[in-house]
């Protein structure tokens, strides 16, 4: 399963912000995007996982393949963890959560309500989530966010073991996964230069 | 050389505003002759004595409102499917203008009930109808308010207005079942001239082209405030940028 | 589907607020109506129809902001976008979700409702069937009105604005139903028409609530 | 000058009133919005130039 994309620009709130981007992804390969705050990294990542149109340019093997996890989990206060899973399971067409809860580490907890978990906590179930969609291509949108090093370290064996099956990931971080597989690509030399999105450029 | 070419703001800015002091002129001169030759040169009414001269206006602005929300649809349709930036703007331009002619219509229909049926206000279908079209054009122009983004705003009042147009024109038919009313039929039908003499049909002419011109020219003006306004947002943006 | 479906059915009973919460107010208005047009049984059994149909359009109303903005505020919107349902199904399932929260327990509520403003007896199955018939196009109108808001903080005035007129159709048409029930008139004429919307708007309006949230959540 | 309105004049004066203001408040209002917007770009694109 490849990845591809090519040329790709993108824009937020009307402002050009990335642009030409071009990388693969190959199956079992992992890629870390870098980069200073505000450089367009959620952006690329929602342009990618296909929720947002971009600019230019495209991204050819996404259909139908990605996981996508961003800031917030979508999970539910009032659902318990393995009901949690289990909704997103059967969304995507699957049943089997336990390899998931095994991963992160969440038997202790899997009758306790989302809402009552810690932050940490709610992030390894949006996490394990990401296990039971069975898609290859995992998009990940700062995923240890509210972590301590031990779930860090588990989060870099399902990634791990994600990469071993054949699956690839696309993650934008700050930390050091302790991933020394991953690629890494900076996107700071791809920063647009000053000029506004296409749409507007009929006003200028 | 074609039609779309207009559709480039720049192009639109400047061909509008060579045109716009003649639709200006024009306007004013109709408005001016229709209203006046209505108020003051024409007959009384056998039957509804000088009320009649409130024809005048209650039924171009009557028709614009209509016609103002039928713009709206087109201009829509142009935005979603050729993408046009201009037309998404006079659809908003459009808006406030069309809620005018239907307050306006409003006002005067009840300024002429009054004596004519003994009331202000009937659900009389027609009434009705108009009313339920004001209430579309508030919640069109609050919907542009509230989004921020430009383009967002535009595909999603795009798409409110076709919707809209569907139910509104359900509604027609939902308020004509509903209470067959005391409003006359249409006054001007192309079939039958004669149910309204001369007299009173040429100055109702001139004022309907009145409100024709004074609609296209508010629609000019006003988009270009749009476009205008949609610039400086879009330098702002890119000095804030930079 | 058949799992949001069922997720979205189980965060109404849990949450409360679901069922709960449109039924409260359905009774709030009925039982408000007297104390504002008086005691009189002749008039209130008049107007009990239309007073039944206007208070299950505002707790439908009321309760339209729960459909897709909670699902917005945690990021699950954002998850089912990418995950292998189509938008129509998802905002018709959302929309399936609302009528059976809000929409079934008011039309199972009306008769006992109609009982306090002394509704004459043939229009008892009247209201109920016209509720029946026209609620799911209340939900399904709700749901792109919902879905046009939804990215806008503060919406739900907004939304009520924009719903109101949109729900115009379907309450005339309800309510003539009603009345004419009530009167033993011939129903068929407004309740086939009252019929014709709601399989309209469930076929139709989905599409465009789908494009709507496609083009909110970009 | 003013013709005999008879005892509609109210309905009929009041009309042409209330469409006079209304259609004066929209046109006003677009000349004012166009002119502060106008002013605004011009701004804009003369710090643009220097």
């Amino acid at each position: 399963m490849v990845l591809t994309v090519r040329d790709l620009a993108v824009t937020r709130g009307g402002l050009a912000i990335l642009e030409g981007v071009s990388f693969e992804l190959n199956a079992g390969e992992a890629l870390v995007l870098r980069g200073p705050n505000g450089v367009g990294k959620t952006t690329l990542l929602r342009s990618i996982a296909g929720l947002q149109p971009p600019e230019i340019g495209t991204v050819t093997g996404a259909e139908d393949q990605i996981a996508y996890a961003a800031h917030s989990d979508g999970l539910k206060a009032m659902l318990s963890v393995t009901e949690n899973l289990t909704f997103w399971a059967s969304v995507f067409g699957l049943s089997d959560i336990e390899h998931a809860i095994e991963a992160f580490d969440l038997a202790d907890l899997r009758n306790r309500m989302a809402g009552t978990l810690s932050a940490g906590q709610k992030r390894r179930l949006g996490l394990a989530r990401l296990m039971v969609t069975g898609r290859p291509i995992w998009v990940l949108d700062e995923p240890t966010v509210s972590l301590d090093v031990a779930s860090v370290a588990l989060f870099a064996d399902a990634v791990r073991g994600h990469l071993h099956n054949g699956g690839s990931a696309l993650m934008a971080t700050h930390i050091d996964l302790g991933l020394a597989e991953a690629r890494v690509l900076d996107l700071t030399p791809f920063k647009a230069a000053p000029r506004t999105r296409q749409m507007d450029e009929a006003f200028l | 050389m074609s039609l779309w070419e207009y559709a480039n703001p720049v192009k639109f800015i400047r061909t509008t505003d060579k045109v716009l002091p003649w639709v200006w002129a024009l306007t004013g001169i109709c408005l001016v002759t229709g209203l006046v030759w209505g108020f003051f040169f024409t007959p009384d009414d056998f039957r509804q004595g000088s009320t009649v001269k409130i024809i005048y206006i209650h039924v171009p602005s009557a028709l614009m409102a209509i016609n103002a929300w039928l713009m709206m649809l087109v201009a829509s349709l142009i935005w979603i499917v050729r993408r046009h930036h201009v037309s998404a703007l006079a659809a908003r331009a459009a808006a406030p203008v069309g809620a005018v002619m239907t307050m306006i219509a409003l006002a005067t229909g009840a300024f002429w009930g009054q004596p004519m049926w003994g009331t202000w206000w009937a659900w009389d279908p027609r009434l009705t109808s108009f009313l339920i079209l004001f209430l579309f054009y508030l919640g069109y122009m609050a919907l542009w308010e509230a989004i921020e983004n430009d383009d967002t705003a535009a595909d999603l009042t795009s798409i409110l207005c076709l919707v809209g147009s569907v139910f509104a024109v359900l509604s027609r038919y939902a308020v004509n079942f509903w209470n067959q009313g005391l409003h006359q039929g249409a006054t001007l039908s192309l079939d039958k001239e004669e149910n309204i003499s001369d007299v009173f049909w040429f100055p109702l002419l001139v004022c309907i082209a009145g409100f024709v011109l004074l609609f296209i020219a508010l629609v000019f003006l006003r988009t270009q405030t749009e476009i205008r306004a949609r610039r400086t947002r879009a330098l702002l943006a890119r000095e804030g940028q930079a | 589907m058949r799992a949001l479906l069922a997720r979205d059915l189980m965060l109404a009973i849990r949450a409360g607020g679901g069922f709960g919460l449109g039924l409260a107010f359905f009774l709030i208005v009925t039982v408000l109506v007297p104390f504002g047009v008086g005691p009189q049984t002749d008039l209130l059994s008049r107007i009990a129809p239309g007073i039944l149909w206007i208070g299950a359009l505002l707790a439908c109303l009321l309760s339209l902001d729960r459909i897709l903005a909670l699902d917005w505020e945690d990021g699950s919107l954002d998850l089912l976008a990418t995950a292998p349902l189509p938008m129509e199904g998802i905002v018709s399932v959302k929309a399936l979700a609302h009528w059976i929260t809000t929409g079934l327990p008011l039309v199972l509520a009306a008769p006992v409702l109609g009982v306090l403003l002394s509704l004459p007896l043939p229009a008892y199955q009247w209201v109920v069937i016209s509720l029946a018939v026209g609620t799911p196009a209340l939900s399904v109108i709700g749901t792109f009105g919902a879905a046009l808001t939804v990215g806008i903080k503060r919406g739900g005035l907004l939304m009520s604005l924009l719903v109101l007129p949109l729900y115009v159709p379907t309450l005339i048409f309800g309510a003539e139903v009603a009345r004419r029930g009530a009167e033993g008139l011939t129903v068929q004429a407004p309740l086939l028409l009252l019929a014709g919307i709601s399989f309209g708007v469930i076929a139709l309006l989905p599409f465009a609530s789908a494009a709507v949230l496609r083009i909110n959540l970009r | 000058m003013m013709p005999d309105l008879g005892k509609y004049a109210f309905a009929v004066l009041s009309s042409y009133g209330v469409t006079i203001i209304l259609l004066s408040v929209i046109v006003v209002i677009s000349f004012w919005r166009a002119r502060k917007v106008r002013a605004a770009l011009d701004e804009i694109e003369n710090r643009r130039g220097n």
